[in-house]
């Protein structure tokens, strides 16, 4: 079991803040690819893999990251803070 | 060295007097504040999502980077989240050190990373729609000077 | 556009937000405060002369400066003269753009003038001594980034 | 008549902060040899010109500059403000 979470436009397009699903995907690529082909709205959030950014247990990674032991998972577009 | 991540509106000229209160021998202190400031469309407010377990975390994680790199004797962070309505404060960033230039550089590099490193958003809304900001690529290419 | 040449202490935080109340529309607010600090021997005081005649006069020349060379929507400088004791504010500069890095630019051109080309001389007093403060050669270099 | 003025360590090593004298001198160095002749207190002090910054009518200048027109002159140490 993993924790996903959306923010900002992500969590708007798939309409929810999180949710916790059961997944074999060894890496976030296959994640991506595996919610993409589950349902439309997350085909259009993920359409565009470079305008996001994905936090592994809360620390920046990369798409091409392993998911071995990762507890949570969080999509989101570039940050705009400051 | 202090970070707060707060909903409630803070008070610039408090906190920076309590800042440079704190800062015993120290010579030079630079504020940076972030104002929500008015678009084209008319603002009518902002609002601000983050993401709780890792804000703190990745904004604490700068300022260690800031005390490794210049001498401080001070550094404060506060963020808000939120809805915030026009020209209230969104942030600040406080750096103390016995050498202006420190303190400068530690502030920009501190602005730096919070603007394309920390997990804020920022939503523009007006009298008639709203969107996200979108990221600005003078952002990224800011952070490859440090 | 404000230049305040003064004896009497000043609060920091009621600049500040008296500053920040005024900056309509604008984003960005950085602010440098420079503080009496101590010195190996124990400071008891600093004392800070200037050339009255002069001393409005360079410092308007400088924030004309900073005016034409980035987009500001406010400057105010703010330096003290006279007896000072330990702790208290010799001087600020704050400076409001819409973005950041024309905020900071700002603020470091006029920290870089006001400490080389502004006509003050800082004398430092001890329980035994006094001194004058020795001109750095790392102030005069900082002027050739501008 | 011109005036001079003194400042910092300037003035206190000649003693007063201001004068008007009557003077020749062409430019800011003729000024400089002049009041050195007159009195060690002053040689002293212009011992070192490298270490001098002068003034002309309230605008930073140069010691072979002219004194033309000139009403105020004022020597000092490099400045330390800020």
């Amino acid at each position: 079991m993993i924790d996903i979470l959306y923010f900002a436009w992500v969590r708007e397009r798939i309409g929810l803040p999180r949710e916790r699903i059961d997944t074999q995907a060894a890496t976030v690529n296959d994640l991506v690819a595996e919610l993409s082909a589950r349902e439309e709205r997350y085909a259009v959030a993920f359409a565009d893999r470079a305008a996001l950014r994905v936090a592994l247990d809360q620390e920046l990674s990369e798409f091409s990251a392993p998911l071995d032991g990762v507890r949570e998972v969080a999509f989101f577009p570039p940050m705009t803070g400051g | 060295m202090s970070v707060r991540i707060q909903a409630e509106p803070f008070d610039l000229g408090a906190e920076a007097n309590a800042f440079a209160a704190a800062q015993a021998g120290a010579g030079a202190i630079v504020t940076f504040t972030g104002l929500v400031r008015d678009i084209a469309g008319g603002l009518q407010a902002m609002e601000i999502e983050h993401y709780p377990g890792m804000t703190q975390k990745a904004i604490s994680a700068m300022v260690d980077q800031a005390v490794l790199r210049w001498h401080l004797t001070g550094v404060l962070v506060i963020h808000r989240h939120g809805r915030l309505a026009m020209s209230e404060p969104i942030m600040m960033v406080a750096t103390a050190a016995s050498h202006r230039a420190e303190a400068f550089a530690a502030a920009e590099f501190l602005m730096d990373y919070l603007k394309s490193r920390a997990p804020f958003w920022k939503k523009e809304i007006t009298a008639t729609s709203s969107g996200w900001v979108a990221s600005k690529d003078t952002d990224e290419q800011a952070l490859s000077r440090w």
